[in-house]
């Protein structure tokens, strides 16, 4: 069968590198549609014909959830997002971590805590660091981790709160970069469900399976994503 | 280079300009030439409505359209009773979506292009046994053609960009939904810039020689002529 | 009336009023006359159903094609008319020949009639076929819109000033073809025009018109020859004749023609003898003498008497004369009168100047 | 030259070039006459700058407005001309009297002269003065887009075919402010017709042109008088005669003039004795008798020589007279030349209407 | 209900939608002038280029843009060099962004306008004193009025619910950057249905009030006059 999967913009590419073995390993094919978790969000409550729906967070999936849409039961948290932040020129101003905290930088880049989940992960980092009062108004926001990411790697922001899995994607010297340490802020739980009116729950449920599997999770963390059972 | 995805979002693409052009002609040529011609009290409502949906953001607009063409809104569900399947996430709901955003650049342009007619040139045609219709076809349209190339252009160009309503309502599903400018999006999203670059390029090339040729063809008109 | 255009009109714009009523014979040529503003075109435009007039009556020859008590109206585009805008309206974006062809292209071959080469060559404009309007000067633009109103096929021609920016030389070629026009194809015209000359030489049937009313109407001849109406005032107030050829002086390149009676020399008319010419003389031509006159230049001196004299303004006056049952007009001083001691029932000579002779 | 509009222009328009030169007075009125399509308009248009000549020069009164070999070009609004268009060109989004303040406003204070009041009076466009253009009937935009030029306050006034779309009642009571204008204000003009009637009412100076040529040029009177020229052969062709009023006879309302020895009677002349004022005598109204005439009602007979005769197509003659001095034309057919035998040195009389005497 | 967030975007738009409003007309109007009337060879060419952006997606567009704003870019660079600022995330490269994209909107309605004005009515303004720039304000303008109208309409309610290119130009910066359709989009995105609805319906409400205004007081334009 093929299962209609709707993913957010952040776990695409890895999605799409699982996509393969997935196939090779059950027959099945996968039909990627990306978007932000909100859109995706709100297309399935109007009907969207997905069978599987990987949000950026977990506050969409229970919502969807408590509207009985999703197959009971189904909802896990496949990945847990890791925060970066990256700074990409070290050789002037040292390392990302101090440049942050001694406001070494012109513009400071983040998600908007609103619509992306790793942008709630930063607010929380800034937060502990005692940053967030000085930073919060002239930092600027992007709609998802990926507009972020543009906002720095364009170098008109030279800081940036951004997803690990993008640098490990773009192949970012970890030097540029600063692993925001787990402690920080509440884990970026990425969860999913198998949406009830899918046609082919087998094969959905036979998804789930897979990227809970050794196979996929090898890809996960090579993508910069930590997998639950790690995290406790 | 171009994925399998790509081009199928290249065809997608392709259709959705096309077929939105021309429904967009299609329904914007008769409401222009009335909100041109007409008197009545409801047209200045008209074109108000007709202007209005540029104000919302598109995902927005999108949004909205989400809620009218799922089974229990306004346009799906009339869809529905007339014997339609879903609208919502099907390449009909798109088309619906890109002609009504880019309606207001279709029709204004149309408008003004008609309300300057002089009306004793289509008195003239009258008492040379032209039949309004007939009138219509071969002197309305032919002196209305800048108006007519900019309504196409601003429309077909705008379709071509058009991404928020079509994310929204279309649902990025290779194949039925996926449009070049969500895949560029994709690409530039997921950090792939090469591609996105290349499919920027492409498609900024590929516009660039129709809007070339189709200025270049307006530029012989009359209008342009020597004139005293 | 059924050899007639019915017509009756009422409608405002804006502060002026047309409120026209009247009768329009099939045949000939009918002539609107009027100073500028008091509704020649407005009338014109009602007859074409390009207005609407709240109280609308027109009827062509028995058939209606505008009733507004029963509701009726027939648009423009079905009435079979041809119509020389008084602003010519040629179609921009058309070459002259398309401008030409508009009409005859959607003429039902059946009724077509007029050839294409003869109007085109009439009208000088063969070298233009090939040009945009805006590519014309004024009085080349005339005489496209003029061809395209012939190409059309009327069964009805309204002209709207039509020679307004038309020398002397293209009206002479034009004149004739469109007199031939209605002879020949029973094609009436309703002529609206300012020049009376204009109007004597073709018109058959003249409609006065006077602040949106029609102020008199009928044969061309008749209101000419009525000393009561404003035109008799005009420089160009006269006579028509109908007459016949009766023979040619090649010599001297003169034809005599015949009416009632009476004989007259004119200029050479290109004409078979025995055909029927209409002539026109006017009233400042006319002199009078009280003796026959000795050796002159003047070839016409023909015995008339004086039977009406009528004075208007300024030491002038217009003596209406009879010439064998048939009114001539002569304008002369106040003085000349008092000199001659003209008086109604007196026989005189009128001196005419062939050369004056209208055609 | 210094008080005369030198020009020289030559371009070309698709197949046709205008290649003139010439010289045009300053004072009075001058009168661009010719075929429709001969390029009355192109010529008027590059006077006024509107048009570009490849070779191009223009001087008025010795001031320069136009050199291309010097490069200079004097843009069409630094001109100091008022333009009446053939085809009106009114501002469609201004009123009639926006219309007509629109060049007022744009003088200098300093520089303007007529009156508004008396502008539109005379024109008679008092009750538009509040429409749109688009709420006009043809003649009355021709006598907006007169007024809008006059009230420019120009120096040289260019009128391209200004009457065509006028009644003769109204042209009776422009043209002879036209002619103040020009007396009074001394603004010269030049005017576009092809009705020589009104071309002969008006104008001091001629400029015939064909094929986009100046064929001939030259004072009115002394055009008229030649036989040579194309305009002979039209209907119009006369003479013109500057004379004086002598007396008045308030009975008959009638007027003596006097020039060159001779006298006159004509129609009542609204202006004191001892004014000079200019009639002209069609060649058509003049009739030549060997023998004094008996009792006429023509009151003026006057004895003349003849000078020269030209016979032109179709039996007709010009004969051209000497009138103590001054040339008269008379046009008479080939066979009263021959019954009267008339040759160069004889001695007729001339009998001339006075009512034919146009002013 | 509205927050003081949503407020202050309420009025970075309206400042927005009016600066570039007025922009694009300062700039717009000659350039259609000079497009409308010239005879150049490049014509043809800045017309296509003027329509170009229009095929890129937004915030494809807004990524070039902020690739081309940034120190090291085209934009801004020039800037810098200049002695201004960064460019990227402030209201004036917000104003920069909506101007190019919003661009053909006012061209193109404008142009047509412009073009269809008789030269003789213009050659008549120069024999009555007019200098060239004084007949554009008095004559041309006024005659343009139906292509300015539709012009200003459209490239204002464009800006108005343009979003994808300021979201990523903005940097949606609350007070600075971020304008109504942002905050809207954050409402959708957000779940918090109730506040998207409400905002929605007062921007459409207000633009609808705006837009039925402009178009009501065109009515009355002589073209609708009663003509013959
Ligand atoms: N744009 C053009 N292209 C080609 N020919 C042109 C163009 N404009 C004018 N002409 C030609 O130039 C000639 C002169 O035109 P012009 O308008 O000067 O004539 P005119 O003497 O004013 O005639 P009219 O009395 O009919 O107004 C005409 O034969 C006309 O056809
Ligand atoms: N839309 C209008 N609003 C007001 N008055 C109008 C309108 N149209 C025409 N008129 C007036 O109606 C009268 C008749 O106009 P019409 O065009 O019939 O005159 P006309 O006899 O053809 O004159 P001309 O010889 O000048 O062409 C004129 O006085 C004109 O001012
Ligand atoms: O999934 Mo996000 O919205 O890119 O953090
Ligand atoms: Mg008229
Ligand atoms: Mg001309």
């Amino acid at each position: 069968a093929t299962l209609s999967v709707a993913t957010a913009s952040n776990f695409s590419d890895t999605l799409k590198r699982i996509a393969p073995a997935f196939e090779k390993a059950t027959g099945h094919h996968l039909r990627i549609s990306a978007a932000s978790s909100g859109k995706l969000y709100a297309q399935i409550r109007h009907g969207a014909p997905y069978d599987l729906f990987l949000s950026a967070d977990a506050a969409r999936p229970i919502a969807l959830e408590q509207e009985g849409l999703n197959l009971p039961g189904s909802r896990f948290t496949y990945a847990v997002g890791q925060l970066a932040l990256w700074a990409p020129d070290p050789a002037n101003h040292g390392l990302a971590q101090k440049r942050l905290e001694n406001h070494q930088f012109r513009r400071l880049a983040i998600g908007n805590p609103k619509t992306a989940p790793y942008g709630i992960a930063a607010m929380e980092t800034l937060k502990q660091l005692g940053l967030w009062d000085a930073l919060v108004n002239d930092a600027a926001r992007g709609e998802n981790i990926g507009q972020t990411f543009q906002f720095v790697a364009t170098g008109n922001a030279d800081i940036g709160f951004v997803a690990l899995s993008q640098l490990i994607q773009a192949k970012i010297d970890p030097a540029q970069y600063w692993v925001i340490p787990a402690q920080h802020h509440q884990p970026i739980l990425q969860q999913g469900i198998i949406l009830k009116r899918s046609a082919n729950k087998k094969a959905a449920e036979r998804f789930f399976d897979f990227i809970k599997g050794p196979a996929a999770e090898q890809i996960l963390r090579e993508s910069g994503y930590l997998l639950e059972a790690a995290k406790e | 280079m171009m994925g399998p995805d790509d081009l199928s979002a290249l065809w997608v693409t392709l259709r959705l300009a096309m077929i939105s052009t021309l429904l967009l002609l299609m329904v914007g040529i008769p409401l222009a030439w009335w909100l041109a011609r007409s008197k009545s009290r409801i047209r200045t409502l008209v074109e108000t409505l007709i202007a209005l949906p540029l104000v919302l953001p598109p995902t927005v607009l999108g949004f909205y359209l989400l809620i009218a063409l799922s089974p229990s809104g306004f346009i799906g569900g009339f869809w529905q009773a007339m014997g339609g399947k879903g609208l919502a996430f099907t390449f009909t709901g798109l088309v619906i979506g890109s002609v009504l955003y880019s309606m207001p650049f279709v029709v204004q342009p149309l408008q003004n292009a008609f309300a300057a007619i002089d009306r004793r040139t289509l008195e003239a045609a009258a008492t040379l046994r032209a039949s309004p219709l007939n009138c219509f076809f071969t002197v309305v349209l032919p002196l209305a053609r800048p108006g007519l190339i900019t309504a196409s252009t601003l429309g077909f160009a705008h379709t071509l960009g058009e991404f928020g309503v079509v994310l929204m309502i279309g649902g990025n599903i290779p194949g039925e939904t996926q449009v070049l400018s969500i895949a560029i999006y994709d690409h530039v999203e997921s950090l792939a810039y090469g591609q996105a670059h290349l499919l920027s390029a492409g498609l900024l090339l590929f516009s660039f020689l129709i809007l070339y040729l189709v200025y270049r063809m307006n530029g012989t008109h009359f209008l342009h002529r020597e004139q005293r | 009336m059924n050899n007639a255009l019915d017509f009756r009109f009422k409608m405002s714009l804006g502060t002026f009023t047309l409120n026209t009523c009247g009768e329009i014979p099939i045949a000939g040529v009918t002539a609107l006359f009027g100073r500028s503003g008091c509704g020649k075109t407005s009338l014109l435009r009602c007859i074409a159903g390009l207005e609407q007039a709240g109280e609308a009556y027109l009827s062509l020859a028995g058939e209606c094609w505008h009733d507004s008590e029963r509701g009726f109206y027939l648009p423009p585009h079905k009435r079979d008319i041809g119509y020389v805008f008084q602003e010519g309206q040629l179609f921009p974006h058309l070459k002259v020949s398309g401008n030409l062809l508009f009409g005859f292209k959607r003429t039902p071959v059946e009724q077509r009639h007029g050839d294409f080469d003869q109007v085109v060559k009439l009208l000088d404009i063969i070298p233009l076929l090939d040009r945009y309007p805006a590519q014309l000067s004024g009085g080349e633009k005339q005489r496209v819109a003029i061809g395209r109103a012939l190409l059309n096929h009327p069964r009805l021609l309204l002209m709207d000033e039509p020679m307004a920016a038309l020398d002397r030389g293209h009206k002479k070629e034009i004149l004739p073809y469109l007199e031939r026009l209605h002879t020949e194809s029973n094609i009436p015209i309703i002529y609206v025009s300012h020049d009376l000359d204009e109007v004597a030489r073709i018109a058959d049937h003249l409609l006065l018109i006077e602040h949106g009313e029609v102020l008199a109407a009928g044969p061309l001849s008749e209101m000419l020859a009525r000393v009561d109406l404003p035109i008799a005032r005009n420089e160009e107030a006269g006579a028509l004749f109908d007459t016949q050829i009766l023979q040619h002086d090649e010599t001297y390149h003169l034809t005599r023609v015949g009416f009632a009676g009476n004989e007259l020399t004119v200029s050479w008319i290109d004409l078979p003898v025995g055909e029927r010419v209409r002539i026109r003389i006017h009233a400042k031509d006319v002199s009078l003498t009280l003796d026959p006159p000795g050796p002159t230049s003047i070839l016409n001196v023909l015995p008339v008497t004086v039977i009406e004299m009528s004075a208007h303004g300024r030491g002038r006056m217009i003596v209406k004369l009879d010439l064998g049952g048939v009114p001539l007009l002569a304008r002369i001083t106040q003085k000349s009168q008092a000199n001659l001691d003209l008086k109604p029932g007196m026989q005189v000579y009128a001196q005419i100047k062939s050369v004056a002779l209208s055609l």
